[in-house]
């Protein structure tokens, strides 16, 4: 799958698709036996609103090349507003990718009703096209992290104790 | 075969992955051996098997031996969505003694083997999702559900036979139910009816006990000409608003004896009557049909003249000994509580007047299948007597299958019942009238108890069948014998040739369709639509009256077309799973919940008006947020929005979604 | 037993962390006391064959702010690494990139152009810029290397401490003197500051409302800016619910919105990112054209959330597609 | 056609083209064709079925059948007026009377249509006349079809000829656009290329794709 | 708002006296049109059966051109009174941006004539302009002589409002009916309104042809209509010209006029008779006229 070359290039997309509506339109593509090409990756939240974009730059650092964001419809938001959050941090998240030189055909918020599995099938042709078009991201590599690891170990070796007894 | 490490014993996480063929649903597309090898060399993992059906007993049992024996502590399934059997694996891991949360599933059939044409792309994907999950799970912490009470009452919305079936089966079962009717009357579309398929049986006569049982229960409130108007809270525990109109008649005095109605002013109908779908006209103040439950008169403040314009001469309040009438009635706002929800608000027949080619609204004699019904209801506003506008009996009828339904441009799905409800009409015409019946259809559709047989009782009858849709319906005749008469021209498809059939009347079969307002309903339940604005089930077979939303349940035709059987069986169904609800007592909640690490709270306050539950809330005296785990539903809105990241979601923390990125990416 | 040796480099830095030491006023003397500055460029005439003769790992401390961005630094930090003990990244830039970080918004020829040919005040009709050899009748004349991205300073060598700010914090600065002279340092790899925002020491804090959401954001040129309220709740993008604290909150005391010199707390991978969902997140808005009014007015997102830490991002600069088989 | 004639109702598998629906349904849109119901509704639209070898239903029947020759020969498609009353009401939105179109087509590049049927003879007139003038000269269009059809039928038609001369709606004037060359060098990158593919273009195109 | 007419070949020959009437109207109505510079034909029914591609070609050729003529202007609006033209040239708008893989081929050989098509044009006809875009008042207000007491069948066709119109009811379409109204007509209830004339089959296969015709017309006598409006060149034709040989045929006496809507209008608004091509027609309707007007039309 590393293969970069640009007439075999397969583009790799992560998606994050919300547990309530995306998801479960995904799971109904699958049900209805809809083929879609295999480029997209998905990793359920439990909705849109639950995106940090800390994600989507962490995505496209360890070699996606595009992402993809799946939400409820306006107004259908299993947790009532979070695909309006989702949307306010899209737009400027967008916003500062176009500005750091990274194209918008990289990044997609759609919303996918649970009934839509042809949805799903529709964008996630459509986007890996696009992205096929515009070729591999190819960010340039962060040379060195040192320490690679150690940094903060004991901080968050805390945190992570406290979240579990909660 | 599989590949099984020693197990390590030096505290780090120990994962078994576990790859499920699901017979050759996954098989068939993924290679599941190359999946295993690849999985047994992901960091950590400590076990990786491979099963034909891991969800059944023998391969649940593969999992619980592996912890059991401590080759792992942690597991990952490779098998079908979450959606569908996530439930099923974190049961086996508890009956193992094991944390449920340790688990983690990749869902390899839905989003893999069943969407991608390419065996070598499924493999990798599958791969993909592997590393994934595998890269997730090592974070994972053990999780405690917690339990909530559930309240024992239940809400059941729409007095139609779903709904009327639904309340009396909950009530019968001694629980406390309220049933809110949009209408002033329940009864919904079968009490138009007048004769039901294939039994013939009368409507009225099996139905109407059944309304007075729903008037008399001790443990229904029935509410009708009231609506939903809110619904807050969750599972067991819904808070429930509903908006009484006012009838400007008191409930609890009238006794239905008319006398209000015979004494208003107005001699004579003025309104189209609702009730007979505009084949007769009503007075302001009416009562909607005899046995109309509750028995009250209700006033139409739409053409009351007291109401409207304040100068009548009241009559009606004189006429009434009880001093029910009461003009200054306001609506009223109703608050419950309720454990569950039983949505059974039915359907609307099609409007006719989208085709208009089959000149509905513009030629007289064409009825549309409800305007017939009520025609040959003995009851009806002709007295059960089939008669054109000219007050002849017809000679000739055709009947138009399919109106509005199986037709991309208006509704594309079947609506199931025309065919059944068509060959009644037409037995009931051809009984009252001696009348020769036509129908048009596309596909005779018949499957139910009995009625192939009544199809072919219709058949020799001399009821006369011909294939085709109707392509046209005018006044256009082009010889002799079509001048008067509406002219229906259509394919028979099955000679290969035009026929032109003129008739006397004609019946459009109009389908059916979901409420003009289902989409705000389903918006205020919090529920899902299909394409066609049906209410969605939560699955198609496995929980067809369960919805996406926990505690809210489907009955009757607002999930589908569906003639009364199904109707009453969906509505017991629905009855059952409430009931398997309400009587559990509690019901668990998801530990997907967020919380503060108070250490790196600065108290920004940026989380606290961001949760729709207001579940966040500012500890003045620590001077940071807390959640309130028993509001939270688990959104994590706030926890991408906290600026230190002192906001974490159990099963999705920053850190397993950031390691399941790396995983999903970084292997293969 | 001699005073332990300690050395102070720049690389591509503005001479403020330098400063900052001598801010220490009179406790500089105690510094002084304790140990025995050998190098600092900056203050007193060193060579850069004074550390090359010292022997490896002699020096206890060295001291480095700056990003770096040339050969030149490059081998100076790689020469001090391999002299101390311990390395501590000095402040925003050697921390995090810092302001000239955001030079990795632009490419090595764009930055030439700009400077040696654009700016309005530049005469250059020769069109001549710096080579980094140039043939003289005296000998070849060499300049570093300027390298296209600026990095950080843990991205070019080991650190084990990061002092950030922009500049440190005086207090944190001689708190860290005190800890390595007592040898009370914690975990290598970490930041000498409060692991929590700035909010936390901030004397507008309890001036918060409860709804923190905004119709509109302001810039601080825009409004009279109350000087006792949140700033961030008078509409400016104050940024000290992301920003590590430890300053003193030096600028919001003085009706300066924060910037985010100190950097992220340790449980943000990104700063801007975080800095981005927490800002669009108060945007009180559901329809998508209001959304887009409201966030318009955070005019430049990359130099907002990004002003100390581009380098440091997970994009790490602008985005030039590395072109396979363009060699 | 009272008379028995002894024809042969019967059609072996062999006999049919299997790939024929394929072909047709390669037009834009083309793959509706597989969702006919056959409920019938096209031909009792049709104003024009009655005079029809086959009705309209028929012929998406036959199509997808694979009877190939009969379709292509039978007077249905050039009958058809291309009144799109069966493409409107179509429940599945089968783009009838593109279909007649694809079936025209291919019957005229496999010269399989009914020769001496007037229809196609108009259409391939007056094809040529904007191909060469990039606009068509009713005239001149309807002198050719009846030269070549039926040229008694020239001297029937006269009549209204002259009638319609003397009121300035019939001129022997060639009408033509200025810019023929620019109309000509567009329509040629065309030349070879088809909506509607025959067997031989669709194994190319498929060869493409793999 | 300006709009670019596309006349079509038909409105220069057989419907000279659409085109005559059209421009009347509209100059009367201060609508201005200006004619599409050097236009080609549509690529309508005929062209279509040889080569759907070049049909498709023709009609961007047209786009292009009138986007060119149209200049900076947001969309240029092109009035298309032939209901073949129309219906083509809508057919083919749709289709170029539906079918990407057809808009391709038509971009590539556009280039070759040095065109190119933006997707910048609406494809219209007179009859949604004058219900749709024009006040119903700046019509009545130019009605000098209604058309008082006078029965007239809209007659649409079926190419105008079929697949690709949306601006009326595709079986029952109502615009026509609208302005025969504001003109002071009566609109006499007919349900072949969108039935096909029969086409080019009158030309080529006449028995059928004629047939279909003569059915539209023998209905519309039995409803007591005076008169037929159309809105397509080709209609006009079959439905008058060839009522001398229906009489014949099916031994009825028709002798119904059949104009052109925009004649009607025309006529309503007291323009020369002349200008509205009215000298053109085989069966004058100077008898319904000057019935209904008590003779003071004078007949030219």
């Amino acid at each position: 799958m590393s293969d970069n070359d640009r007439n075999h290039f397969e583009p790799r997309i992560v998606a994050f698709f919300c547990n309530w509506c995306t998801y479960t339109a995904a799971d109904l593509a699958g049900t209805a036996r809809m083929t879609y090409s295999p480029n997209v990756r998905v990793i359920r939240i439990m909705c849109s609103g639950r995106l940090d974009p800390q994600f989507v730059l962490k995505a496209f650092r360890e070699g996606a090349d595009g992402v993809l964001i799946g939400g409820c419809h306006p107004g259908d938001c299993h947790y009532q507003e979070g695909n309006y959050k989702a949307l306010r941090r899209f737009k400027l998240l967008k916003r500062f990718l176009s500005q750091m030189g990274i194209e918008e055909e990289r990044i997609r918020l759609e919303w996918i009703a649970a009934s839509e599995g042809d949805k799903v099938q529709k964008v996630i042709n459509q986007m890996t096209e696009q992205v096929r078009k515009l070729g591999p991201l190819n960010l340039e590599p962060i040379s060195q992290m040192h320490p690679p690891k150690e940094k903060n170990v004991k901080a968050k070796a805390v945190a992570m104790a406290k979240g579990g007894a909660s | 075969m599989s590949t099984a490490k020693t197990p390590s014993s030096n505290g780090k996480p120990k994962v078994g992955v576990y790859v499920c063929h699901c017979g050759i649903n996954i098989a068939g597309k993924v290679n599941v051996q190359e999946t295993v090898d690849f999985a047994g060399t992901l960091p950590n993992v400590t076990v990786a098997r491979e099963y034909k059906f891991m969800c059944s007993d023998p391969g649940q049992e593969l999992i619980q031996k592996d912890l059991r024996e401590g080759l792992v502590d942690r597991v990952v399934v490779a098998s079908c969505s979450p959606l569908m059997h996530e439930p099923t694996f974190r049961r086996a891991m508890i009956a193992a003694d094991a944390n449920p949360f340790l688990f983690q599933m990749a869902n390899i059939r839905e989003h893999v083997s069943w969407v991608t044409p390419d065996k070598g792309a499924a493999t990798e994907k599958s791969k993909a999702l592997i590393a994934a999950a595998v890269a997730r799970i090592v974070l994972h912490k053990p999780l405690e559900k917690t339990r909530v009470p559930v309240n024992s009452n239940a809400l059941v919305v729409g007095g139609g036979i779903a709904g009327i079936h639904a309340a009396l089966t909950l009530a019968d079962a001694g629980r406390k139910v309220y049933l809110v009717e949009k209408e002033p009357t329940i009864g919904g579309h079968m009490a138009k009816f007048d004769k039901t398929f294939p039994t013939l049986d009368c409507s009225a006569c099996i139905l109407t006990p059944k309304m007075s049982a729903v008037r008399s229960h001790p443990n229904i409130t029935l509410w009708t000409y009231s609506e939903v108007a809110g619904v807050e809270g969750f599972v067991g525990n819904f808070n429930v608003k509903v908006r009484r109109k006012p009838r400007y008649v008191k409930e609890d005095l009238c006794v239905g004896c008319y006398e209000c109605v015979e004494a208003c002013v107005f001699k004579k109908g003025v309104t189209k009557d609702e009730f007979n779908v505009g084949l007769s006209k009503r007075r302001p103040i009416y009562i909607p049909f005899p046995q109309a439950t509750p028995l009250v008169a209700v006033i139409d403040p739409e053409s009351c003249v007291q109401i409207k314009r304040n100068k009548c001469k009241k009559t009606c309040v004189d006429a009434c000994e009880r001093g029910a009438i009461d003009f200054d009635q306001k609506e009223e706002i109703k608050e419950v509580e309720v454990g569950a929800i039983i949505l059974a608000t039915g359907f609307k027949t099609f409007d006719a007047r989208r085709i208009s080619r089959y000149g509905y609204g513009k030629y007289p004699n064409i009825y549309t299948s409800l305007e017939v019904e009520r025609m040959v209801n003995a009851a009806g506003p002709t007295g059960g007597e089939v008669h054109l506008k000219n007050g002849e009996k017809p000679r000739t009828v055709g009947i138009v299958h399919c109106v509005g339904s199986r037709d991309s441009r208006t509704n594309a799905y079947c609506s199931r019942v025309c065919c059944m409800y068509s060959l009644k009409l037409a037995h009931l015409i051809k009984e009252r009238t001696g009348a020769e019946v036509y129908n048009f259809y596309i596909d005779m559709r018949t499957p139910g108890k009995g009625y192939e047989e009544f199809y072919e009782k219709l058949l020799k009858e001399n009821v006369h069948f011909i294939r085709g849709r109707v392509a046209e319906i005018s006044d256009w005749a082009t010889i002799p014998e079509e001048e008067g008469k509406l002219v229906i021209r259509a394919e028979d498809t099955l000679v290969g040739a035009v026929r032109r059939i003129p008739v006397d009347m004609v019946v459009l079969s109009v389908g059916l369709e979901p409420h003009d307002d289902a989409d705000d309903v389903r918006r205020k339940f919090n529920i899902s639509c299909s394409h066609e604005g049906w209410f969605l089930e939560r699955h198609p077979k496995l929980a067809p009256v369960s919805t996406f939303t926990d505690g809210v349940f489907l009955a009757g035709a607002c999930q589908g077309p569906k003639d009364i059987p199904d109707s009453v069986a969906q509505a017991g169904a629905a009855a059952a799973e409430a009931l398997a609800l309400i009587d559990k007592g509690y019901v668990e909640l998801e530990p997907n919940t967020a919380y503060v690490q108070e250490e790196f709270c600065s108290g920004c306050k940026t989380c606290v008006a961001l949760c729709p539950y207001s579940a966040i809330s500012f500890n003045v005296e620590k001077n940071i947020s807390s959640v309130n785990g028993a509001l939270c539903k688990g959104c994590g809105t706030c926890v991408a929005a906290c600026p230190s990241g002192a906001l974490q979601q159990n099963l999705f923390t920053d850190e397993q979604i950031l390691h399941e990125i790396e995983g999903v990416i970084s292997y293969v | 037993m001699s005073k332990p040796k300690v050395g102070f480099y720049w690389c591509a830095s503005c001479g403020g962390c330098d400063e900052v030491v001598v801010d220490l006023g009179a406790d500089i003397l105690k510094v002084v006391g304790a140990v025995d500055i050998v190098f600092w460029p900056v203050a007193m005439d060193f060579k850069r064959s004074d550390v090359e003769n010292l022997a490896d790992g002699e020096l206890a401390v060295s001291f480095i702010n700056g990003a770096v961005r040339s050969s030149e630094q490059h081998e100076m930090v790689e020469l001090l690494r391999r002299k101390s003990q311990l390395v501590v990244a000095f402040g925003s830039c050697a921390h995090t990139g810092g302001i000239p970080g955001l030079a990795n918004l632009f490419d090595r020829r764009a930055m030439f152009e700009e400077a040696f040919f654009n700016v309005p005040s530049v005469v250059n009709e020769e069109k001549v810029v710096p080579l980094e050899e140039y043939k003289t009748p005296q000998g070849i004349v060499t300049l570093p290397n300027l390298w296209n991205t600026v990095k950080t300073l843990d991205q070019v060598i080991p650190v084990d401490y990061y002092l950030p700010g922009c500049p440190p914090p005086v207090s944190l600065v001689g708190e860290m003197f005190n800890k390595i002279v007592k040898g009370e340092l914690p975990p290598r790899g970490s930041i000498l500051a409060p692991d929590i925002a700035l909010c936390d020491e901030c004397p507008r804090k309890e001036t918060k409302p409860d709804k923190m959401s905004q119709k509109e954001f302001k810039r601080p040129h825009e409004i009279m800016i109350d000087p006792e309220k949140c700033l961030l709740a008078q509409g400016l993008l104050c940024l000290g619910p992301i920003t590590r604290k430890g300053c003193g909150a030096a600028c919001t005391r003085v009706n300066m919105p924060c910037t985010g010199c100190m950097g992220p707390v340790s449980n943000v991978l990104d700063y801007g990112m975080k800095a981005l969902s927490a800002v669009a997140s108060l945007a009180d808005a559901n329809d998508e054209e209001e959304i887009e009014k409201i966030l318009c007015k955070v005019v430049d997102p990359v130099g907002t959330f990004y002003r100390y830490s581009l380098p440091a991002s997970l994009l790490h600069r602008h985005y030039q597609p590395v072109v396979q088989g363009e060699k | 056609m009272n008379k028995w004639q002894g024809w042969r109702k019967i059609r072996y598998e062999s006999e049919l083209d299997p790939d024929f629906a394929s072909e047709i349904a390669s037009i834009p849109g083309g793959d509706k064709l597989y969702s006919c119901i056959q409920c019938g509704t096209c031909s009792g639209m049709c104003p024009l079925s009655p005079y029809m070898d086959y009705t309209p239903r028929q012929i998406i029947a036959m199509i997808r059948a694979g009877f190939k020759g009969e379709v292509l020969s039978s007077y249905t498609t050039w009958l058809c007026a291309s009144c799109y009353s069966c493409t409107v009401e179509c429940p599945k939105e089968i783009k009838l009377t593109d279909i007649m179109y694809a079936a025209k087509r291919l019957a005229i590049r496999g010269k399989v249509y009914p020769k001496r049927f007037p229809t196609p003879v108009l259409a391939g007139e007056f094809f040529k006349a904007v191909e060469k003038y990039g606009r068509s000269s009713e005239s001149w269009v309807l002198v050719n079809l009846f030269m070549k059809t039926n040229p008694l039928k020239v001297f029937k038609q006269m009549g209204l000829g002259l009638r319609l001369w003397s009121q300035g709606r019939l001129s022997p004037k060639r009408e033509a656009i200025k810019r023929r060359d620019e109309l000509k060098s567009i329509l040629k990158v065309l030349e070879k290329e088809h909506m509607v593919k025959d067997k031989e273009e669709m194994i190319t195109a498929g060869k493409e794709v793999v | 708002m300006s709009y670019i007419y596309y006349p079509g070949c038909s409105l220069k020959s057989t419907g000279r006296a659409y085109e005559e009437s059209l421009l009347a109207v509209f100059a009367a109505l201060d609508i201005p049109l200006k004619e599409l510079e050097d236009w080609n034909c549509c690529g309508a029914t005929a062209y279509m059966s040889i080569s759907e591609l070049k049909a498709f070609a023709l009609s961007a050729r047209n786009f292009a051109l009138a986007e060119r003529q149209n200049g900076e202007e947001d969309y240029a609006e092109m009035v298309v009174p032939c209901a073949a033209c129309y219906l083509g040239l809508n057919k083919a708008h749709r289709y170029l941006a539906e079918y990407p893989e057809l808009r391709k081929k038509i971009d590539r050989a556009l280039e070759a004539g040095g065109l190119k098509y933006n997707d910048k044009v609406h494809v219209r006809h007179p009859l949604d302009i004058l219900v749709n875009d024009i006040p119903a008042e700046k019509i009545t207000s130019q009605v000098k002589k209604p058309l008082e007491g006078i029965k007239v069948a809209c007659y649409y066709g079926c190419q105008l409002v079929r697949p690709y119109a949306d601006f009326d009811d595709s079986h029952n379409p109502q615009t026509m009916d609208k302005l025969i109204k504001l003109l002071g007509g009566e609109v006499v209830d007919w349900p072949l309104k969108t039935r096909c004339c029969g086409g080019s089959l009158t030309g080529t296969v006449q028995d059928v042809g004629i047939r279909l015709s003569y059915v539209l017309l023998a209905e519309a006598r039995k409803r007591g209509c005076d008169i037929v409006a159309t809105a397509c060149p080709l209609c006009q034709f079959n439905l008058e010209c060839y009522q001398k040989r229906m009489s014949n045929l099916y031994g009825q006496e028709l002798n119904l006029p059949v104009l052109y809507f925009t004649q009607l209008m025309g006529h309503a608004f007291g323009l020369e008779s002349r200008k509205l091509g009215l000298n053109r027609v085989f069966i004058k309707p100077s008898r319904v006229f000057s019935k209904k007007e008590g003779g003071q039309y004078v007949n030219s």
